[in-house]
């Protein structure tokens, strides 16, 4: 797939809950195609401390507005900066990067579990899934019920279940404690999971108990989102693979010391 | 009247003083999307070994201040898989292809480079002995001047086309480095690789690299590179491609002032992949709006009386 | 309970871990309208010679990616006029006041140490041999293990109080300097000085200093010092003084964590003239956010297995 | 005279032509003392090419408003970066630096010459000396009249001269082509001069042939700006001294090399 860097124009900065914003950028020429679970390198200029850029998940696409959005949780230096851009700003993205969540087929059931901000891929996953004819679900986790990620906008997917560490809103605990996970429950031919590390292998752990595939998103630190410098990646059944070009999307049964 | 940019190392003829350097270009495809690779004076592929390497675990990267370490540590298909899977995919392209030698053993070195010197579209070869990421060889022959010649001389031997030899900056004394390697017979310079650095994690209390340490490369490097670039073009006579924490044009003309034939853009590729292009076309309009005919004259140029 | 600061530099009890770097705080008093000196655990005051120096011409700084280029040249008053002019306005001060001490020669060194070991306040000098911006001595002392014996001996055998000796990054191999002044009679070692560097300007095609190399500081050489420091406090077993690019307290951590038992703040100071007691309060508060008693746990707790 | 760090609040950013813009910035507790000649050392926020604190002259003070004025030109990276602060922003300063220029009696008239942006420092150092009972002329040169630096502001402070290269405006040439300087019209007990530094050496050679005293205010390249660095010396007739502390005001004839 043919990769742009393009200037966009923030056209929202819309801040979604403490410490998470969503970026809404538009293109003045029409989108080139991008896919669910793809990535941007996006230059965060008046950031003195962040030299690199930063890689985002497309969380959202709009092709009739001709918008791109992100959905960022504000971390360091450079996200938080980040926060600070306005309507009008330019943001420069190297887009659409890495490999995409592959996609069953009309009439399948499938799980996406997000934990914190790791539902920033899911929501445009689940758009592609429902217009597919796939039936999903989604299983939104945060700590507490003031830190979910508008959930609103994923129900438009389908069906979403919740869980909060705290209680304060759906299921209480983590997303792996939800009772759709009883095997009496599930009924699911496909999972996809983004988010913490040990939330994604206890996920991918659920999905292999219950024979099902499972798709992770990873989040390696990056230098380059193109291949060239080789600082991504992650260790597979075969052998160092590079997070930006054969993923961020692997198989969790790919992935060394994943599923035990 | 466009300014002429053609420049020498040896027997190359580069359409360009532009560079891509070693382990931060790929071998090109990776950038095609954003420009023709062909339009750059050449390109200096990956680290080759002589056997498949999967490199240093992750982590491998650590952002620092106006730069990055590296510790990726040679992850490469090998010499024969280069030849095999990688070599025709770029052979086509209408530049330098320079491949990086690397190893841990004088022996290794030479079994790449006389496999490489077979090779009809490799016009040069790279001799890495500056490798800061690898447990043996690498660096390690670059820090002191008898293992420098040694390597050098054992792969002049075999390979007949144009030897570069890349320099480490983590030495006393550089200088003595790049005579040494003109005496053992390389027919050019690279300088600099990275400098040896580390980075810690406060919070965890852990280094950042799984290695510990790792190469520091940036724009926070280009003051000692510079250094180094003018310190060997003063002392010795081949050719000097000069490198580190090149962004922009005007960086790229320092180098060419400081004594280098031409230049090599790594890290930059990754803040702007498209910056090969901008920085030939940014030599060309300084050239033009300083009356200069002919990049050529830059070189060494610098004023210093 | 708020967290213990104290740490030794041999026989010196510092209050806090936080001194500041010789030529980033002159003597003191220039700071003192942004905050009472006598709160840092430490002052490394300018390099003093045997006699009075101008120093080098002007343009003496240049500006470069997250640093900064000097070539000073170690402008001073000479030790009689430190003893005469300055020692009387800092020796009130509630802190360890500490000559740097540089020169051209050995016997330079000598004089210096000698005149310094007779002030009652001042309780420990640090040999200069690193100085990159002198023509004669400075650095020349420090890039080699038999020049930086003979001076510290020398030194070592006319000054009685705590000898602190500051290494030049330029080498090939810091531990082995570190292990030759320690072997010399060193009490502790700084680590770094500054690195050689080198700025040009591209539109007068002249270098930016008058000397055409100084030496590089700040934030950008940070990677390249934290990794001095730590192969320097795994070879010896005197203290080590970090230093190197460090802006706030986790900078400072990152030093401790990497086998620093103080650091000092040089280029800093510039940036905020105000930024010592900062560093020391944001050590203060890491402790007690992690929940650690004192400051000495943190020094070399790396965890790199 | 204390030094002090302080956060001051951009009241106005107003473009006074191309290449130049005044910043008015205010401070929240009452002004300290600030004399004409005197310096800020400025933190230019998000301009990652921008390492250290830029060094500006004081160009207005006013204790009523109690804000500080600086007059600015678009040099690099750090000038341009401050041009686009606008109002609300916060600007830290460490001021005020440096010397200050020495006021003559009451009674006296003085030729105040400024070229290009280094007129800055002599609105306020006008001001001041007209409060003295000081007679002001105050000669502005520029390179064409829409470069002139808001001269009716001048005027306030008394006589007001130009010259233009381009002779767009007033005198056609450099400040020293102006007739003023002629022996029979110069009438002056004291000159004192910012610009670059050809023109201050012409100018301080032409005080010194009409026989008065001629202060000049430097521009030496700096980076702590307190006196601590010794990287902003110049060279004069005793020895190496520094700009930041000793000047920037200098009398031209400690000066090596000024006036033959
Ligand atoms: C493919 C991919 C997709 C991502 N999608 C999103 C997303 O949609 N929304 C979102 O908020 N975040 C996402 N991230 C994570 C995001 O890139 C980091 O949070 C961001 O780079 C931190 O930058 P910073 O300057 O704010 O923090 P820094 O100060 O740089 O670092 C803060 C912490 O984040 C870690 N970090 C720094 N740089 C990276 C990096 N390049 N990759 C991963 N971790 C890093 C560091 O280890 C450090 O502990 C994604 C990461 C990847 C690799
Ligand atoms: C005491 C003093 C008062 C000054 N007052 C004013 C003023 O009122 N208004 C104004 O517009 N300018 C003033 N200047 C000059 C101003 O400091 C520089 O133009 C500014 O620092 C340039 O910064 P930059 O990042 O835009 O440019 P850079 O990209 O840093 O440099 C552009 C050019 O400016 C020169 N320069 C860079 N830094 C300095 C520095 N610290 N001092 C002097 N020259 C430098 C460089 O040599 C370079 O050629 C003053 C300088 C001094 C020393
Ligand atoms: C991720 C990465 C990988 C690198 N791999 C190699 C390599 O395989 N061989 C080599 O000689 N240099 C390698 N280098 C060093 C660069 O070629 C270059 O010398 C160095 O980065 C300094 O230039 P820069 O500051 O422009 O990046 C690598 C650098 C980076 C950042
Ligand atoms: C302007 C300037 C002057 C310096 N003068 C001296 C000196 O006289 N003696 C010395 O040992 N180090 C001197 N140094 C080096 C510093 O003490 C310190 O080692 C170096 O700047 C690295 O620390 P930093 O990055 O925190 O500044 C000087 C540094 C600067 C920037
Ligand atoms: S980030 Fe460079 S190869 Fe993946
Ligand atoms: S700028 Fe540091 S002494 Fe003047």
């Amino acid at each position: 797939m043919k990769k742009y860097i393009h200037d966009f124009e923030i056209i929202e900065n819309r801040e979604i809950n403490e410490g998470h914003f969503v970026l809404v950028v538009k293109l003045s020429e029409p989108l080139p195609p991008v896919f669910p679970g793809q990535f941007a390198e996006v230059k965060i200029e008046g950031s003195p401390n962040t030299f690199l850029r930063r890689p985002l998940s497309i969380h959202d696409v709009d092709y009739a507005a001709n918008t791109i959005s992100l959905l960022v949780q504000r971390k360091g230096d450079g996200t938080t900066h980040l926060g600070t851009f306005k309507p009008g700003d330019t943001l420069n993205m190297v887009y659409p990067l890495g490999n995409q969540f592959h996609i069953g087929s009309a009439g399948e059931k499938v799980l996406l579990v997000g934990g914190g901000c790791g539902v920033a891929p899911l929501l445009y996953l689940g758009k592609i899934l429902a217009k597919n004819g796939i039936k999903v679900t989604t299983l939104m986790g945060a700590r507490k019920g003031d830190q979910l990620m508008e959930p609103e906008q994923y129900q438009r997917n389908g069906e979403l279940l919740i869980t909060t560490e705290d209680g304060s809103e759906g299921t209480k605990g983590f997303v792996i404690h939800h009772e759709i996970w009883r095997e009496r429950n599930f009924a699911f031919d496909r999972v996809y999971t983004c988010g913490p590390d040990a939330m994604m292998k206890a996920v991918a752990r659920l999905a292999a108990r219950n024979n099902v595939p499972c798709q992770v998103s990873l989040e390696q630190t990056m230098a380059c989102g193109v291949g060239a410098c080789l600082c991504c990646v992650v260790d597979t059944t075969t052998g160092h693979r590079c997070t930006c070009t054969d993923g961020p999307v692997f198989d969790a049964s790919e992935l060394k010391n994943w599923i035990d | 009247m466009k300014p002429l940019l053609e420049v020498n190392i040896h027997k190359l003829l580069l359409k360009n003083p532009v560079m891509t350097a070693s382990g931060t270009f790929g071998y090109g495809p990776e950038f095609e999307d954003f420009y023709d690779p062909s339009v750059l004076g050449g390109i200096v592929v990956k680290g080759t070994t002589g056997q498949l390497r999967q490199g240093n675990p992750y982590p491998r990267m650590a952002e620092t201040p106006m730069g990055m370490l590296n510790a990726v540590g040679l992850q490469n298909k090998g010499v024969d898989g280069f030849i095999k899977d990688i070599y025709p995919k770029i052979s086509h392209y209408n530049t330098h292809m320079i491949v990086n030698v690397s190893g841990s053993t004088v022996e290794e070195y030479i079994e790449v480079a006389e496999k490489i010197n077979a090779l009809e579209h490799i016009p040069a070869i790279e001799l890495n002995i500056s490798c800061p990421n690898v447990k043996e060889g690498g660096m390690a022959f670059g820090t002191s001047c008898p293992s420098a010649i040694a390597v050098t001389q054992a792969v002049r031997e075999v390979y007949k086309k144009t030897l570069i030899v890349k320099l480490s900056p983590n030495v006393t004394n550089i200088a003595e480095m790049a005579l040494a390697v003109e005496g053992a017979g390389a027919d050019a310079v690279s300088v600099i690789n990275t400098l040896l650095g580390m980075a810690i994690d406060a919070e965890t209390r852990q280094p950042v690299l799984s290695t510990i340490t790792g190469g520091l490369s940036g724009p926070a490097i280009k003051p000692v590179a510079l250094r180094m670039v003018w310190q060997v073009s003063k002392a010795i006579k081949i050719p000097v491609i000069g490198l580190g924490g090149i962004m922009t044009a005007t960086d790229a003309i320092e180098f060419l002032l400081a004594g280098a034939t031409a230049v090599q853009i790594g890290t930059a590729n990754f803040i702007d992949p498209a910056v090969g292009p901008k920085i030939i076309a940014g030599i060309s309009d300084y050239l033009e709006r300083h009356q200069i005919a002919d990049v050529r004259s830059l070189i060494g140029g610098l004023r210093t009386s």
